[in-house]
Parts: structure tokens; C-alpha cells; sequence
């Protein structure tokens, strides 16, 4: 086996030495060890193939791998989705990469009526492993029909799994954990998180991941506020728990990673301890994953450890606006989640 | 090589034994429905037997079916056992889908059939990722596409049709064109010259048979899975049948007339016209039909009676039944 | 004018006497009177002419209005849609029947990306005047692809307005403001719910009806505590609080009847005076609506009011099953709010 | 009557001055980006310019139009003000959107132009929905749907030709097939013989033009475009063009060759193809040409400058925009 290179590309199976990379090149080296490890793993999607992706994620794939395996699609979001149940229910392991999440929306039945549902309808004798990619997210002016947040719709539909991971080795990791679980599980990517850097221990096989589906993770430590979020908004909260620790009020920071299956306890044990809870995600806050968050606390043992009213910072009730001031000013930023901190931090007791 | 030939006798009796077991099957579950026994909804497929049969014995072993709300006929045409189809029309624990499915969810995915399906044309996209894997897998098996006259003004149809015919995959299409979808009238909601005719905008010479002639069925369905096996690619074919009965039970049949009806089953009921063939040509003699017809009432008569005995499924499944473990 | 009779059929416009009728009547007098005021209103749908809608709301339309307004469409949910937001941007006011709610997958982009955002997206310079009608809900054998709860992804997306009429009156009268409505209203109507019957005043005109999108009601007063629910659900919640007033609790019950934009303030107000609250509906738990009132709840004034944890009785999280007793366990009965609300009701505080 | 004649010289010179004012529209919006001036994604149609003039010119005044992620040449051709055009690109407040929509959305309702699309064929059934709507409202108004070759691959294009083709509708289906979607040669996407050859499936008979020929454009569509007005119902068209610059920014042109690209230019082109042949034909002289690019240059240029002087819009717009009120 080759070892890890230092190439612009990430060479998988690789050694299991540290490494600085991006979160694209992470999920790619996660689908080369895949499909180097099971035959019968393959992608299909629009412009995976010479084009590399529309975000780049699949660059160099398909000479490595070749046109069978790396499928380029026509326009046909409801047939690829489709293709890849059936394809699941007999026998291959389909990865499709939607080019955009918004595109999601012509791929409805085959990911709700048929993927989450054929196991159970069917008496639980077929199972459908297939990992559905979906780039989604604001911030590069491509507007409302280019930019949504749409993970709440999935973790609202028994039979799927979520994950929205937020780092570089979970974005690795959890690929890996989606590509070995019997179910469909829908991967939440944001673009503006492909190019971040970070650090990765490439896995030599996808069973070397340690990633688990359903298994959130307190990614700072603090004892006078929790905040919940995941994908880019954990890197907003992050900072802005930064800016908050200078000012003398720790903040404990959860990623939640997965969003169905839902890691409630570990946002219940967070707040137990820190009493207040603000949830920040891109997404609308009306009937978005936070309000499940905030549901859950509300309805649990935490209830009685509550100090304050709990604090959601979403994207705002209105369409994703071309026009960059107006587009920044839909989405949260980390000032907005400071200034939120604080008040409720200052929430007196 | 086709699993049925109704060429010789064996077959024959085989192929009206199996039309027999799935009209019997039906006019039990009317039955069962009028005593008040079975609940939900079901599609009838009485007077399309023809179609099921003759494209299903068209298969190999090893061969999947992907079929669609009024999917009893394929089911039986394919192998399923009546009486675990009636388990699961009953809600019983040991239907096919424990209970969980009921008639428009029926499948037997270890036996080939990849399931009926609620959603009209639903199952089409998922018969090519079928195609697809079995080529990626090196089997040369083929996939059995069976949807409605109405499934194909579905934006599914079209795409399903594109995608197979641009990765020339082992499926064949094939349209039960039984005039209507529900109260619409095909000529009214389909534009084009006919179903078949649509095969050109894939690059498919799309192919019309007489659905209530079992051997023309039979015939044109093999010739299209041989092609298939053969790496030629996808084929659409329309087979022109009717539906005797209403959509579903909500159905007053006030979008066509009783003459109508009455013709179709008077002058080209499928399994009378293929008993009437086979004792033209000799084929067989009426003692052997009788035997078939026979063999299926007793089969069906056995089985509603095994499947009224069968367990309620335990509402402490649901909680394990969502998710698939390893 | 025809003068309200007492026919099978509701004939529009009809006098201001209450009579007795059924939900779906209610509706259908409802769309009745709104053609017969305004030429360009018109419906279209699959089987809604001459079988008269799957669930028998149309029967009677096409004789009245012609095929020209009555329009049966070929299975194409996805043109559907589609094609009566072009038509809703061009000058007339379709009504959308979808057969089963279930089947509004396939048209999520013309509902989703399309009619939600045309109006933003286009600077204002546009209106999508459209009505998509959604019989959904199970309770009728009918399985997991005909028996969904969708409400909630709709009610997450900024641009749609969205309904759900529990009662007679409201069915006829939220119709009527939808039509009135210059934006594209999903009406969300439970199957169970059309042979239902209950007292109506039909109105003359559709100005004529006094019921406004965005305001829920209070439909039993109470003091121990609140259930806040919608559609089907309210009525669960209305026998389970008449047979907890008979042990002596006093529920207050909540009819939402708009989900987007959702009326928190009667909600708050509410909670703020009974200090508990449970909410109920038939889909699942899950990033469902009910998530969304408790998070409201949790984040506003009556946060400092609230006795106990906030409960939620929703269905179970699993695709809606073919048998029987297998499909009433996975959906919330009156037995189970009764025990949820003598439970809430004992907390002690 | 179509409100252009390039037949006659005053027609031919709008139609020139129009493909210049859409190339260099785009050219400058080239320089905008490489000047850091403008962000997020557009898609640049120069090559195309003679689809779109020819096809709009066909249209009367009160008659509609869709268009796609690639509309810019629509717009113009419709009647847009590239000022406000480049405004909305800017994300300005005085843009077609007020900039909240940007390249993929720009809309001008009242005049006709019901948008571009950023959902690839998602603007073809809201053509049919115009077209029932001013068949019901009793208007003799036409609907011209612009999609692209990769846009046929859709359901969408299947449910809306169906559609439009069952209830007769006045909508003219121009497919601009610029040989590729995205990376995806159109032959490797698309099953069948030709776009045009899919209209047997609704009973069109679909028809072929050439793209970069001006005149054929602008005949092709007025035939169709006079047939529809007349309620024979809707036309599918192919406009045979090609796209020179790549998808988007992202693109690196792997998927074809520079010597494809440069043949289109220096053959094809359907500018300098249409300058001549007004030379050719004596029907003007090179100074109207000369004029006529001038005069579109000038247009561009002071578009741009005055489109740069507008300003930002305010933040507190978003509130009240999601929802039209009455
Ligand atoms: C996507 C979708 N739309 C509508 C329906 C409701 N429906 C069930 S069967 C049917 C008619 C189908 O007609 P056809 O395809 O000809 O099949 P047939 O019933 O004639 O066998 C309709 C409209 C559905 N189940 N799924
Ligand atoms: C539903 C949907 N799928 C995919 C895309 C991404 N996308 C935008 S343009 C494009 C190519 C479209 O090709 P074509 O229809 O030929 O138009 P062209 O770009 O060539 O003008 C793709 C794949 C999209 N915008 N919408
Ligand atoms: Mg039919
Ligand atoms: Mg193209």
C-alpha cells in the first residue's frame, strides 16, 4: 500500500499519520478507501466525473476508479436518486452526490416514499445502505434556489439517518460510518466548508473509523452556557465562545454531528450543568432542527436545571438573498452569536 | 431461457393454472372485503392476468420484477405464495411484510421481486439502479419494469426510460395499458400516438402486444429479455388490456360505460380466449383445464384458510422495525 | 341567487343559517361560492371531474363549472403544481387538489423553490395567489406512502403560508382566506376529518369570511393546564380534556389552526396562566411542528411560568404501518392524550 | 404580427444591435468579475445571441417568456434595460430584483418576462400555467419557453410538454441545445435521435433550426409561435448553437476541445454570420454595421456606469419581502 503523500491529493488507504487537509479532500480520501476497500461501492451524480464536481470533491476520481464506478448522470435528480434504492436493495452500495442540495427537491419520493420506508413496509427483509451527499448552505451569492438548509425536512422522516459533520476527520470519519450503515443516510455538507483546513488521520480502511452515527460530541468545555449547532455554525460558535472566554464567561460548546438520530443526552447533560442553552444553525429557526433541540431540553430532566429562556440564533424567515449585504445579514455570523451569548450569559439568575 | 412455455402443454397448463390462481385470488379478496374481513385499500387486476403471467413466465431464475399498486398478478406470476399474500392483505404477522405493507407493498425481495409501490411510477427509477447493480456485479440478469398507461406522464417514466437507455441496462419497461388511469382516460391524459410510441424519444423501437393473449405476451416479452441479456439494452413495451373492475373500491365507474366493460370480458377475457386456443389446437383437453381451474380454487381456498388462522403482528415490533441493524 | 337548501349538496352562495354538514361539504361549498364570485378561480387535479376526488370533495363541481375550470390532469404532480404557479403569476387563482398529501413529493420544486420564493426572488414584483389542498393523515389501511403527516417541512419554508382547519366552520372559512391571500397557502386536510360533521354558516362571498391566516383560538377554556394541537388532533384533545374535567383538571385547549405563520402569542398567553403545556399531532415527534410550539414556548415570557416539563404526544417514529392495530399504536389516540394530560396535571409543583 | 422583420433592413439592424448589446452585455460582465466587482455564479450565453433575438423578435407585444440559469440574452431580447440588469447583478437596489435575486432570477413580470430560472427545466411547467391562464382569461397571448439540451433530461420537460400538449396550449418549447449541460456532452445524456425527435411522444412534431442563423431562428419560431395563437397548440423546437465560454467560472473545459470552441467561433458565429449576410444581400452597408455596434457598445457602457452609481439595498427590505400583501 502506498503511503500517505503530501500531494495536493490524498492517496487512501493512507497511513494513519497526522495530517493538515480540507474538508473536500477529507471526503475524498473517504470515498477512494472505500471503493479501493468494497467492490461493490460506487457514485453516481451530475458532473462527478471529468468535471470533478461542482465543488471539486470528486477531482481525479474517475480516472482512478474509471466511468463504471464513477457514474456521471444526466439532469435527472428523482432517476439518480431512484437509481441508487434500487441499485442499495440489490446488492452495491451507491454514494450519489446531489450537485446542490436544493436539488433535493426532485428526489423526494425516491429518498422519502421509497429509500426511508422499504425496510419497514417490507417487513424488514431488504435493507437499503446508500449515503445520499448533500452541499448545501449560504454565503457565495448563489441565492435562493442555490443556498438552502434543508436537513430539518430529513430528520423529520423515520428511516433516514442525518449527519452534518463540522470538522475535517468527521467529515472523513462519518462518510465512512454512513457507507457501512444498512439504511440511507443523508451526509449535510456546507459548501463554504470544503475548502477549510484541518487535521485528519486518514483510516486505511473504512472499519478502522471510529465514528459512530448518533453520537454528539462537546467540542469546548464551559460551565455558564450551552450552545448546540452543527456544520459551519459549530466553527461560528466556536469563535464566538473564543471571544466570549476573553470576557470571562466559559461557554460549552456541543457539535451534534448527527441530527437523526438526535444525541439528546448529551445536550441534556451539558445543560443540566450550565443551566442556559442557546441553539444557532443556518437554516430557518421555524420548525428547524434547533426547535427539536430545544424540544428535547424543554422536555427532559434539564427542565428543572433551566436559568433562562432558551436562545435559538437561525438563519432568518425569509428566502436566501443574492445581494451580499442582505445575504450575510440572513445568516447568522459569529458577532450575532456573541451578542447572544452575552445577553444570555447576563441573564441574571 | 424463459422459465414457462406455453408452446407445449406443461406450460400451458401451468400458465392457466397461474392466471386461474390469480383471478381466484382476487375474487377472494372481493369476498373477504364484503364480509367485512379485510380493511385498507387494494387495486384488482381481474381481467390482466395474461399480462402478468405471460411476461413473468418470460423470466429467468434469478430474474426481479419491479411492479406497482395492482400488483397481486405480478406477484403470483412471479412465485409469491398466495397464502402469505393474504396474511399480509390481513395484517397478519406472517404476511410477507410481517403486516407492515399491506397490498400496495408486497415483496419478496430474496425471490427476485423488488415490491409493489403506492406511488405511481415509483418503482421505475429503482428497476434501473436494479439493472445497474446487477451489470456492476457481473449477473446477467434482467429487471422486470411493470407500471400503468397512467405511470407514464410521470416525470419518473421519462427519466427512468433516459437513464436506462444511456447505460443500456437489462430492464424492460413494460406498460400495462389497461385504458384508464383511475377515471382518465388514456387518450385524454396522454399525449402521442400511444405509449409505445414514446419509445422514440429514448431510442427504443417501442413494441405494442395484445395483453389478453397469453402466448403474444409471452412471446414479445421474451424476445425483449433475451435482447436485454444480451447487452442490446432497455425495451418499452405496451401491452393493451382492461381493468374489469373499479380503480379501488371508492370507484362508481362513472367515466366509462357498462357495454364497455361487458365487451371486454365477453369477447376478450384472457384466460377464456387462451383455454379456447389451447382446445382449438388440441393442446390440451377440457379435462385438464378443469383440473387447472380446480388446482387453483382449492389453492386459494387452502390458503385464505391458513392466513385467516395466522397471528396479528405485536405492537412491540414497531420500535426495532424502522432502522436496519448490523 | 339559489337559496340555502337542504340537499346532499351545499349550493353556494347560500343564506347565513347554520346547518349541520360535513368538512369536506364545507369545503367544497367553500370553492362553490368562491368560482361563482370570481371568474378566475379555477382547480385542477387528478380525478377531480367526474369521480368527483378521491375522497368525493369535488363531487358535483365539474357539472357546475365545466371542464374549462374543473380541471382533471394526467398523473403529473410535478406539472401540477408547476403549471398553477404559472397560472397563479398570470392573472388567475388556481386551487390545487392533491390526491393524497403524500404525493407532494413530487412537486416540492414548484412548491418549494418556485411558488415560496418567486415573490422575494423577483423584488416584490410578483404575486403567487395559488391554493394547494393536502388530504394527508392516516387511520385508513392505507399504508406508509398514503398516510403521511407533512405539514412541517412546509411550515419551515419562508414564502408558504400554511393551514389546517380543525373544524367545519374553519375548512370553509380558511379556504376562503387562503383564495383571498396573495401568496401560495398549503391547506393541510385530514382525511378522517371529511365525513366529520359540524355546524356551518356558509358564507355569501368569500369576503364574507371573517377568518384570518395566522390566528389559532382558544376552543376550550381551562386552568390547569394547555394542550396545543391542530387538525384531526384538536378533537383527540377536545374528548381528552371532557373526560379529564370529569376528575375535576381543567384543560385549556388550543387550536393552532394556522401552522405558518404560526400564532405563538395565544400560546404564550395560555402557558403563561396554566404554567403547563402538551402538544399534540399525528406526525411524528421529531423536528415536527410541535417542536416548533414548544421552542416558541421555551423562548418566550411564559418561560418563568412554566410548572413542569413541556410534553409532547405525537406519533410514533416509524412509517405508518398497513395493519390495523399496528397503524392506531403509531398514532396518538385520545386514551393516550388522557393519560399524558393526567400525568402533566400531576406534576407537582 | 412578430414585432421584428429581419427581412427588412430597419428589423435587421434592431435584431444586429440587439446580439451586440447581449454580447457585450456578458463581455462586460467578464470585466466586472476579473475586477472583483461582481460575485456569486452566472452563466454567460455568448454564441447563442441569434436563439435568443430570433425567437423573442417572433413574439408579439403581451406575449410571455421563461427562461433558464442562462437568461441573460432572453432578457435583452425581450426588452430588459441592461441598466437595471447590470444593477440586479450588482446586487443593487435599483436592480430587476431590488438584488435580492441576482443573474438566475432576473424577472420582469409586467412586461412579459416571467423569469429566469436557477432549477434546470423548472420554469417549463410554469410555462404551461401562463398559457392555461391566458387561455382562460380569454387573452390570444403566447408563451415562449426557453430550456436548455440537458433541461430534456428532466421530468419536468416530460409532464410539461405532456401537459400543454393534452390541453392544447399555446406554449412555443424552444430548446437551446448548446451541445452540452454542464460537462455532459448532450449525445452521452440524451437517449433518442434528437430533442426534436422527442415531440413524437406528445404528438409534436418537432423541428430543428439552425441556432446561429438569425433568419431561421426568427422564421422557425414565428411559424410555430403563429400556429400556437391560432390554437393548434404547443410547438417543440431545437435552436442547433453553442455555448463559448465555460458553465459557470468553475469550469476548466475538460470535457471538449479549444479546436471545438474556436471552430464555432470563426465559423459559426451567428453575429458575424448575420453581418454578412446583410452585406451579402446588399440589405445594409457596413456603416449601419458599424453603427449598430457602436451603438450597442455605448448602451453597455453607460449601462454599467450608471448601474455601478446605484446603491446597495437596505437590510430592512427582508422583512417585508418574503410575503405580498394585500
Ligand atoms: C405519485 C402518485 N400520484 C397519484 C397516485 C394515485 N393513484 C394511484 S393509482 C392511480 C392511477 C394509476 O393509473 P395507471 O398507471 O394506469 O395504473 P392502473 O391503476 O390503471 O393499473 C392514481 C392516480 C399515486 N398513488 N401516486
Ligand atoms: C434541478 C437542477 N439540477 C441541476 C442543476 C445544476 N445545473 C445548472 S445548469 C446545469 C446544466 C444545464 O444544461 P442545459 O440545460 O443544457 O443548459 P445550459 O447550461 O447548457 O445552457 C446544471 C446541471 C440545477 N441548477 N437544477
Ligand atoms: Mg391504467
Ligand atoms: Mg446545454
Amino acid at each position: 500500500m502506498p503511503a500517505a503523500d503530501t500531494t495536493d491529493r490524498i492517496e487512501g488507504p493512507v497511513s494513519t499519520e497526522v495530517q493538515t487537509t480540507t474538508y473536500a479532500k477529507a471526503i475524498a480520501a473517504a470515498i477512494r478507501t472505500a471503493m479501493q476497500d468494497d467492490e461493490r461501492v460506487f457514485m453516481a451524480g451530475e458532473d462527478i466525473g471529468i468535471y470533478g464536481g461542482a465543488f471539486g470533491v470528486t477531482d481525479g476520481l474517475l480516472e482512478e476508479f474509471g466511468e463504471q464506478r464513477i457514474r456521471d448522470t444526466p439532469i435527472s435528480e428523482d432517476a439518480i436518486v431512484g437509481m441508487a434504492v434500487g441499485a442499495a436493495i440489490t446488492g452495491t452500495r451507491p454514494i450519489v452526490e446531489m450537485q446542490f442540495s436544493d436539488f433535493v427537491v426532485n428526489a423526494m419520493d425516491p429518498l422519502v416514499n421509497q429509500a426511508a420506508k422499504l425496510h419497514f413496509m417490507y417487513g424488514g427483509n431488504v435493507e437499503v445502505p446508500m449515503v445520499l451527499r448533500l452541499p448545501g448552505g449560504a454565503g457565495t451569492g448563489a441565492a435562493a434556489q442555490h443556498s438552502q438548509s434543508l436537513e430539518a425536512w430529513f430528520a423529520h422522516v423515520p428511516g433516514l439517518k442525518v449527519v452534518a459533520p463540522s470538522t475535517v476527520q468527521d467529515a472523513h470519519d462519518l462518510l465512512f460510518a454512513a457507507l457501512l450503515d444498512p439504511n440511507p443516510v443523508v451526509v449535510v455538507e456546507h459548501k463554504l466548508l470544503y475548502k477549510r483546513e484541518g487535521e485528519l488521520v486518514a483510516r486505511a480502511t473504512p472499519g478502522d473509523s471510529p465514528a459512530t452515527i448518533g453520537d454528539a460530541v462537546v467540542l469546548r468545555e464551559g460551565t455558564d452556557l450551552t450552545v448546540a449547532s452543527y456544520s459551519l455554525n459549530t466553527h461560528k460558535a466556536l469563535e464566538a465562545a473564543e471571544q466570549l472566554a476573553a470576557e470571562g464567561t466559559e461557554v460549552e460548546v456541543v457539535d451534534l454531528r448527527t441530527l437523526r438520530p438526535l444525541d439528546t443526552e448529551t445536550v441534556i447533560d451539558s445543560v443540566s450543568r450550565t443551566g442556559k442553552l442557546l441553539v444557532t444553525h443556518e437554516a430557518p429557526a421555524a420548525v428547524g432542527i434547533g426547535a427539536e433541540v430545544v424540544a428535547a431540553v424543554a422536555g427532559s430532566r434539564a427542565f428543572d436545571h433551566l436559568l433562562a429562556p432558551i436562545v435559538r440564533v437561525c438563519g432568518r424567515e425569509n428566502p436566501i438573498p443574492y445581494a451580499p449585504g442582505l445575504e450575510e445579514a440572513t445568516i447568522p455570523q459569529t458577532e450575532d452569536l456573541v451578542e447572544a451569548m452575552r445577553a444570555l450569559a447576563a441573564e441574571d439568575v | 431461457m424463459p422459465r414457462l412455455d406455453p408452446s407445449e402443454p406443461k406450460g400451458a397448463i401451468e400458465a392457466l393454472t397461474t392466471m386461474w390462481t390469480i383471478r381466484r385470488f382476487e375474487e377472494a379478496l372481493e369476498d373477504l372485503y364484503s364480509r367485512g374481513m379485510l380493511h385498507g385499500t387494494n387495486h384488482l387486476s381481474i381481467g390482466q392476468e395474461a399480462v402478468a403471467v405471460g411476461a413473468c413466465g418470460a423470466l429467468d431464475e434469478g430474474d426481479f420484477i419491479t411492479s406497482t399498486h395492482r400488483g397481486h398478478g405480478h406477484s403470483i406470476a412471479h412465485g409469491a405464495d398466495p397464502e402469505l399474500m393474504f396474511a399480509e392483505l390481513l395484517g397478519r404477522d406472517t404476511g410477507y411484510c410481517g403486516g407492515r405493507g399491506g397490498s400496495m407493498h408486497i415483496a419478496d425481495v430474496g425471490a427476485g421481486n423488488l415490491g409493489a409501490n403506492g406511488i405511481v411510477a415509483g418503482s421505475m427509477t429503482l428497476s434501473v439502479g436494479a439493472a445497474l447493480s446487477q451489470h456492476l456485479l457481473g449477473s446477467s440478469a434482467v429487471v422486470l419494469c411493470f407500471f400503468g398507461d397512467g405511470a407514464t406522464n410521470e416525470g419518473s417514466f421519462h427519466e427512468a426510460l433516459n437513464l436506462a437507455a444511456v447505460w443500456q441496462l437489462p430492464v424492460v419497461f413494460v406498460c400495462e395499458n389497461n385504458q384508464y388511469g383511475m377515471s382518465m382516460a388514456s387518450d385524454l391524459s396522454t399525449a402521442g400516438e400511444s405509449v409505445a410510441a414514446r419509445g422514440t424519444a429514448y431510442g427504443l423501437e417501442g413494441v405494442q402486444l395484445d395483453g389478453n393473449d397469453l402466448p403474444a405476451m409471452f412471446e414479445g416479452v421474451a424476445n425483449a429479455v433475451a435482447a436485454a441479456r444480451d447487452g442490446h439494452g432497455p425495451a418499452l413495451l405496451e401491452a393493451i388490456t382492461y381493468r374489469y373492475r373499479g380503480h379501488s373500491k371508492s370507484d362508481r365507474n362513472l367515466y366509462r360505460t357498462q357495454e364497455e366493460i361487458e365487451q371486454w370480458r365477453t369477447e376478450r377475457d384472457p384466460i377464456a380466449r387462451f383455454e379456447a386456443r389451447l382446445l382449438d389446437e388440441g393442446a390440451v383437453d377440457q379435462e385438464a383445464i378443469d383440473t387447472a381451474r380446480q388446482a387453483a380454487r382449492e389453492r386459494i381456498r387452502d390458503a385464505v384458510k391458513a392466513a385467516v388462522k395466522a397471528p396479528e403482528p405485536s405492537v412491540d415490533v414497531l420500535e426495532e422495525a424502522v432502522y436496519a441493524s448490523r
